[in-house]
């Protein structure tokens, strides 16, 4: 029951390592670049040893986590829009923000929390997983002293979370009132034999269980706080969100739904189609008018996570290798627009408004050209990656004949391509502008501009890499997922 | 094994959980609003206790400690960011925290 | 010419990518080189091409230049990897000809202009698109191309953003497309779940192998595609989007929505024909709506009074002629009439532009006139395009393709007399509002009274140097020329045409004897072409005061209203689909012509105000809110 | 232990309702520590000791110590017991009370419709604190290394967020 084979969880003692060093080496040591390359380093080292973990045949690792090809894909992926989150954080904080150690520390047990949750193949694990993941990120969103805005997005984020966690709380605890169970996959077991009270009661365990998730997945009827947190967050938290946290999320639900057969017209397919309904709808809807482009793009991530719901809802390996897809694609190009805004923001000025992109194609042509990249590909127009994704989860919705998911689907991707464009029109307008003045501090703006450059740079490389040849990375999934069905 | 019906106390959970969400709905204050999500936590830790006691094995008792961890942090942090509000925003009024919005 | 071929779209995406990159330094010298030159170099590897395939026998002329494999999952394996054959190559001739014209007169018509790179950028990034759509080998592939034309069209569109009508056209005419694209999106989806491929050539083996004649399946793939196609090609009922599309420069009008863009729909229909061959209704379907939109929008045209909106209109009937010809099997005279259309419309609309910008940015034709003295180069060059548009017998290449198209619709076992008389109707309709503004714009006295430039010097100044006038008469001659390959097939002349795309599009089975294969119906096209002429001439120059008496008239009045404003499409639209969510707002809105702009993202805004009240800020909603979710799940787990 | 289960449960449904309709805070609290304890003695008759004593030494002890040090730093008064008051009016209490009451009715109406069987397998003994323990560092000794990590990042961020730095303020 025990048997836990220490190789296979590394990557957690690397991650959680890593945090450690920080802190300590934040006591006698001040330099900002030092705490970012030992950072940096963990994340490697924490990337190194999922290959080595990916090496090895024995994957023990207790009930509580199973980790397959499947999980450590996923935290590899965690690890790398970490990384980038942590490149782009540099120039960010480098210029006001003091104490940042607690941010690299706070970022890594994030990242720790995500990994957890992706692996997680127990209530324990899974709560726990969510719960680091959480705090964490309390204090990353309320991060900046200097803004206001920063501590009301953290305290609807605080208290939204806590109250649904307590809900998926309650949820477990039904299930397994009935069940005896917590380990998911003999919960799958159960799922279909359940009669009369056992059975009612653990459907309404799932549906409180799905509250708490569908919390962290911000989609529709759990998505308000989506905005505001995006806009009152830092930059590059806000990408951290919108990527890592609800990206492991979606995973462990997919391992979940992997494990239980998802019956048509089953509850969990029910409440699963209708919250991908509403959350393509009012995503989209919610997105088309928006000025504020922090906002803009955390309407979208809801959308987009309707879109994800959707080859979740169709089950089966197709479904898989469609979300597995879709949300490296959906994070790299969604870091990517973040980190564009990280780029040109300082925490108490963020470049929020449309207004400070207009023109932006002459003075920065580059950013320019990558936030334009970043954008056709979560629009999804083709030969970007983000159409490839589509493609996929509308293959994998249309094996399982949800016609009217892909219509929804179709039609509402229609509509984002409009605010999208909106932006992109902004972005290559010809008049100038809000001129934005530069924080101090040029020497770590420096470096931060040149490592903000190069992180973004070559993430534009792989979305359009990925567009135009994207042969390796759909090998490496099916790998991946057949090693998980 | 006790001799209480796992029923009766899954009932007194769900009273106890209804309590604090009318506080977290209810309430203002963030002081308030705190404490309420610890009512919530607590009575969702109750609920695994008598599931566990159904089942006659230490597993509610187990996930009981880990929520106890849980609602510690998630207190404290919460308690830090009223502190916060309090100094940066001059209140403790959920209501009035409310100027991202569209 | 493997090695060549990629370059013909690889050059303008270059130059795309350098003027879009570039940022503001630029001279405007060099502008325009990078903007001019790609292209134009496209258009000459395009020739060297149709050389070899000339030279070629007919079955070797094929061309596959296969890049990579874009994924391989299951089945599904669809290539980057262009094809040429001889369809794709009267395509792409139109395009970089055509392109390189329009953008050797945007050299000078757009000097001067605020983004003037820009407007090179995104011009070259829409003849890249086109060519990356006629050229690529897969339908996922073509799409790629068909988002970018659309993406381009939109910048373009919306390019004078400033005012905000200009990007309301650009929303319009990006969302009425759309419809049609998400209906082509579905269509692909059927056509890959059923026959597994992709791939063009395999697509059409596989169908007609597996689809029988007037099958289900069949038939709605062929309306699925049809409806993406006629979203692209300005068709009723999704033709509301093009006359105000007349919102961007006018070389955007010549290039994008007369001589390239629009006619994407066409060449879809030509490339997949083999469907529409298996579905026997819904090339009716096609038949009967290029029938409809061509006398409609000749009838709008007659009423127009912007002489931009005149030549949309005209675009539109234009393409209805081709989508009638589609629908009656006569693929190769669709395409030849897409080539000719090509030529004068694009010829039209420059010299349109020209007019305009001499008249001090004025486009209402009633106040223009007399200008045949004053701009005699523009005169005469618009007069041929307007004989080739009206389809003056014998000579111009609007004849020789009209008149095939015509001659197909009777004689063609689909075609009927019905539809021949719809044609014949729209060919009187055409010249008469053709010579219209012919009349009206270059006879008479001059109407206006704004400002006008004194001297012909000073308007040479203005831009009507060597580089405008080049492309002129390159197009007349064109216009006029274009269609002597290609002799009615009464006369016994060559056939070039139709015979160099007979691989590729086969020539309808037609009825034999009887009227369709008498002389007469040429012999009465013919006169009714060139006695609509006069009776324009009589109309317009002769008499003006008959129409003005007649246009005093309540009725005509009203009829002339109706055909104003595109016979009310716009309005209609506004009442089937606005109307009953008129109850849902307070104010409503006035603005009739315009209830339709957008009717979709008026509806979609309507949601997102209501929406958007959820979005209050106030946590404690925020909490109601998922607990109702919550409550909500639980219902569903108690009621099922 | 029927009896003291009515009667702890009573006392806690009890003393959770006087929390959150006090608009004094520190009654609140008081009453959120009774509350605390009657919850232990329930936990003590469903048969866990050992939750029982840490629900009184952590919740009861240390979180409410922690709250009541947050108010002493918010240092609430009888200015805020109006202001209470004044946020405390009843149409208030109308949407939260219904959300509330449904799905209390849709959670009590699960446990009303019948109860669940006996646990199935071999009849479980009594639960000591050594099994407890046992699972904890057992198959849970992950958990435990979370639960830490957990307690880790609580401490982090609290104390980024309740240190000032002078410097800041400046900017």
């Amino acid at each position: 029951m025990s048997s836990l084979n220490l190789l296979v969880v590394t990557p957690y003692l690397v991650l959680a390592g890593t945090a450690v060093v920080v802190m300590l080496v934040s006591t006698f040591s001040k330099s900002h670049a030092l705490l970012l390359w030992l950072t940096g380093a963990g994340l490697a080292g924490t990337f190194a040893s999922v290959l080595v973990a990916a090496a090895s045949p024995d994957r023990r690792a207790t009930a509580l986590l199973r980790i397959d090809d499947y999980a450590l894909y996923f935290t590899g992926l965690v690890v790398v829009i970490t990384t980038a989150v942590v490149f782009l954080s540099y120039s960010y904080l480098g210029r006001t923000e003091r104490q940042r150690s607690d941010y690299y520390v706070l970022m890594l047990l994030a990242a720790l929390g995500g990994s957890i949750l992706i692996a997680s193949t127990h209530f324990a694990s899974l709560f726990l997983g969510l719960e680091i993941l959480s705090v964490s990120l309390y204090g990353l969103i309320s991060y900046p002293r200097a803004r206001v805005q920063a501590i009301e997005a953290g305290l609807k984020y605080l208290v939204l979370a806590a109250t649904t966690a307590a809900f998926l709380l309650l949820g477990m605890a039904l299930i397994y009132a009935v069940t005896g169970f917590m380990s998911l996959r003999e919960l799958a077991g159960f799922a279909g034999q359940a009669t009369g009270w056992d059975a009612l009661t653990y459907r309404i365990g799932i549906g409180l269980v799905l509250a708490g998730i569908g919390f962290k997945l911000a989609v529709v009827p759990f998505h308000l706080w989506t905005p505001d947190v995006y806009q009152g967050a830092p930059a590059p938290v806000a990408a951290f969100v919108a990527t890592v946290s609800k990206g492991a999320v979606l995973v462990l639900l997919l391992r979940y739904i992997g494990e239980v057969d998802l019956a048509k017209g089953g509850v969990l397919a029910m409440i699963l189609s209708a919250v991908a309904y509403a959350s393509m709808i009012g995503g989209n809807l919610l997105a088309l008018m928006q000025q504020n482009v922090k906002r803009l793009l955390a309407y979208s991530s809801i959308a987009h996570m309707g879109y994800m719901l959707v080859a979740l809802v169709a089950g089966g390996s197709s479904s898989r290798i469609a979300v597995a897809f879709y949300l490296s694609v959906y994070s790299v190009s969604l870091a990517t627009a973040f980190g564009v805004i990280a780029v040109l923001s300082r925490p108490k000025d963020e470049a929020e408004s449309l207004d400070v992109y207009r023109g932006m194609i002459r003075k920065r042509p580059v950013l320019a050209s990558i936030f334009t990249a970043s954008l056709l590909s979560l629009a999804g127009i083709p030969l970007t990656a983000g159409f490839l994704g589509k493609f996929f989860i509308v293959r994998a919705g249309a094996g399982s004949a949800l016609w009217g998911l892909i219509a929804i689907l179709a039609i509402t991707s229609a509509m984002s391509l409009y605010y999208y464009l909106r932006v992109i029109v902004v972005v290559f307008a010809d008049e100038q502008g809000v001129e934005r003045t530069r924080g101090a501090g040029p020497a770590s703006r420096r470096m931060g501009g040149r490592l903000a450059a190069v992180t973004l740079s070559s993430m534009t490389a792989i979305t359009i890499f990925l567009g135009v040849y994207p042969d390796p990375l759909i090998r490496l999934i099916n790998a991946v997922a057949a090693a998980a069905g | 094994m006790s001799a209480i019906p796992m029923g009766y106390a899954l009932g007194l959970a769900a009273i106890l959980f209804a309590l604090g969400l009318v506080g977290v709905l209810v309430r203002r204050n963030i002081i308030f609003v705190l404490a309420s999500i610890e009512v919530m936590l607590n009575a969702a830790g109750l609920a695994f206790l008598a599931a566990g006691a159904r089942w006659g094995r230490a597993d509610g008792q187990v996930m009981f400690v880990f929520i106890l961890a849980v609602a510690a942090a998630e207190v404290s942090v919460g308690l830090a960011i009223a502190l916060k509000c309090r100094r940066h925003l001059g209140t403790l009024d959920i209501d009035a925290i409310s100027k991202l919005k569209d | 010419m493997h090695a060549v071929l990629p370059f013909v779209p690889f050059f303008p995406m270059v130059a795309f990518a350098v003027l879009a990159l570039a940022g503001g330094r630029m001279a405007p010298r060099i502008i325009a080189i990078t903007g001019v030159a790609p292209t134009a170099l496209s258009a000459l590897l395009t020739l060297i091409t149709t050389g070899a395939f000339l030279g070629a026998p007919p079955d070797g002329r094929v061309l596959s230049v296969s890049f990579w494999t874009w994924v391989h999952i299951g089945g599904f394996a669809p290539k980057i990897a262009f094809y040429l054959d001889p369809l794709s190559l009267v395509m792409m001739l139109v395009v970089t000809f055509v392109g390189s014209l329009i953008l050797l007169y945007s050299v000078e018509f757009m000097k001067g202009q605020e983004g003037y790179r820009r407007f090179f950028a995104y011009m070259n990034l829409f003849i890249g698109s086109m060519l990356i759509l006629v050229l690529s080998s897969d339908l996922l592939f073509l799409l790629v191309g068909w988002e970018g034309v659309g993406l381009s069209s939109y910048l373009l569109i919306g390019f004078w953003y400033g005012d905000p009508a200009n990007g309301a056209a650009a929303r319009k005419a990006f969302i009425v497309t759309r419809v049609g694209d998400t209906a082509l999106l579905v269509g692909l989806l059927l056509i890959f779940t059923q026959l597994g491929s992709l791939d063009i050539q395999n697509t059409m083996g596989s169908a007609q192998a597996e689809w029988a004649r007037g099958s289900g399946m069949a038939t709605a793939a062929a309306l699925l595609i049809l409806s993406g196609a006629i979203g692209k090609s300005a068709q009723l009922p999704l033709q509301t989007w093009l006359p105000d599309a007349m919102a961007g420069p006018t070389p955007v009008s010549a290039l994008i929505h007369a001589a390239t863009m629009v006619t994407a729909g066409v060449y879809l229909v030509a490339r997949t024909h083999v469907v529409f061959d298996l579905a026997p209704a819904a090339q009716m379907v096609t038949a009967i709506i290029g029938a409809a939109t061509l006398l409609y929008a000749g009838l709008s045209a007659l009423a127009q009074t912007d002489i931009k909106r005149v030549l949309a209109y005209s675009t539109i009937s234009q393409i209805g002629y081709m989508f009638l010809a589609l629908g009656v099997g006569a693929w190769s005279a669709a395409i030849f009439h897409l080539m000719a259309h090509a030529f004068f419309k694009a010829l039209l609309f420059l010299a349109a532009g020209l007019v305009i910008k001499a008249m001090g940015e004025e486009h209402d034709i009633r106040r223009m006139g007399g200008l045949r003295k004053d701009l005699p180069i523009v005169f005469w060059t618009f007069l041929i395009g307007a004989a080739s548009l009206a389809a003056f017998p014998l000579v111009t290449a609007g004849f020789f393709s009209k008149d095939l198209v015509v001659d197909l619709t009777l004689s063609s076992q689909r075609g009927n007399l019905f539809l021949w008389v719809v044609a014949v109707v729209g060919a009187l309709v055409t010249s008469l509002y053709a010579f219209r503004v012919v009349f009206l714009v270059f006879f008479g006295d001059p109407q206006s009274t704004l400002p006008r430039s004194t001297s012909p010097q000073e308007r040479r100044g203005r831009g009507f140097g060597k580089a405008s006038v080049v492309p002129l008469l390159v197009l007349a001659t064109l216009a006029v020329a274009g269609g002597w390959m290609q002799l009615p097939r009464q006369w016994g002349g060559p056939s070039a045409f139709t015979d160099f795309l007979q691989p590729v599009l086969p020539a309808p089975a037609t009825r034999v004897g009887g009227f369709a294969e008498s002389a007469a119906p040429q012999v009465i096209v013919a006169v009714i072409s060139v006695a609509a002429i006069y009776l324009s001439y009589l109309l317009f120059a002769r008499r003006p005061a008959v129409v003005a008496g007649v246009a005093e008239h309540p009725l005509f009045q009203r009829l002339s209203n109706l055909a104003l404003s595109g016979w009310g499409f716009d309005r209609l639209y506004g009442a089937v689909f606005v109307t009953p969510f008129l109850w849902l707002t307070r104010g409503g809105r006035g603005d009739v012509i315009d209830a339709g702009v957008s009717t979709i993202a008026w509806l979609a805004r309507l949601l997102q105000r209501l929406l958007r009240r959820s979005q209050s800020g106030r946590l404690r909603y925020y909490v109601a809110a998922a607990s109702f979710g919550v409550i909500a799940f639980i219902a569903v787990g108690i009621l099922r | 232990m029927m009896v003291a289960f009515w009667i702890a449960g009573g006392v806690a449904v009890a003393a959770t309702g006087m929390v959150i309709t006090r608009k004094n805070a520190m009654h609140a609290l008081l009453y959120l520590v009774v509350s605390f304890l009657a919850l232990a003695v329930v936990f003590y008759v469903l048969g866990a000791p050992l939750i029982a004593a840490l629900e009184v030494i952590i919740y009861a002890g240390a979180i409410m110590v922690l709250f009541l040090f947050a108010l002493m730093l918010l240092g609430l008064s009888t200015r805020h017991e109006r202001q209470e008051r004044a946020w405390m009016r009843p149409q208030g209490w109308v949407l939260p009370g219904l959300l509330t009451a449904v799905l209390l009715a849709e959670l009590i109406y699960v446990m009303a419709s019948g109860g669940p069987g006996a646990a199935p397998g071999a009849a479980p003994g009594p639960l000591e604190v050594k099994d407890v323990g046992m699972s904890l560092f057992g198959p849970y000794l992950l958990g435990v290394e979370l639960a830490s990590i957990l307690l880790l990042a609580g401490l982090v961020a609290a104390h980024r967020l309740t240190r000032e730095d002078p410097e800041d303020e400046l900017q």
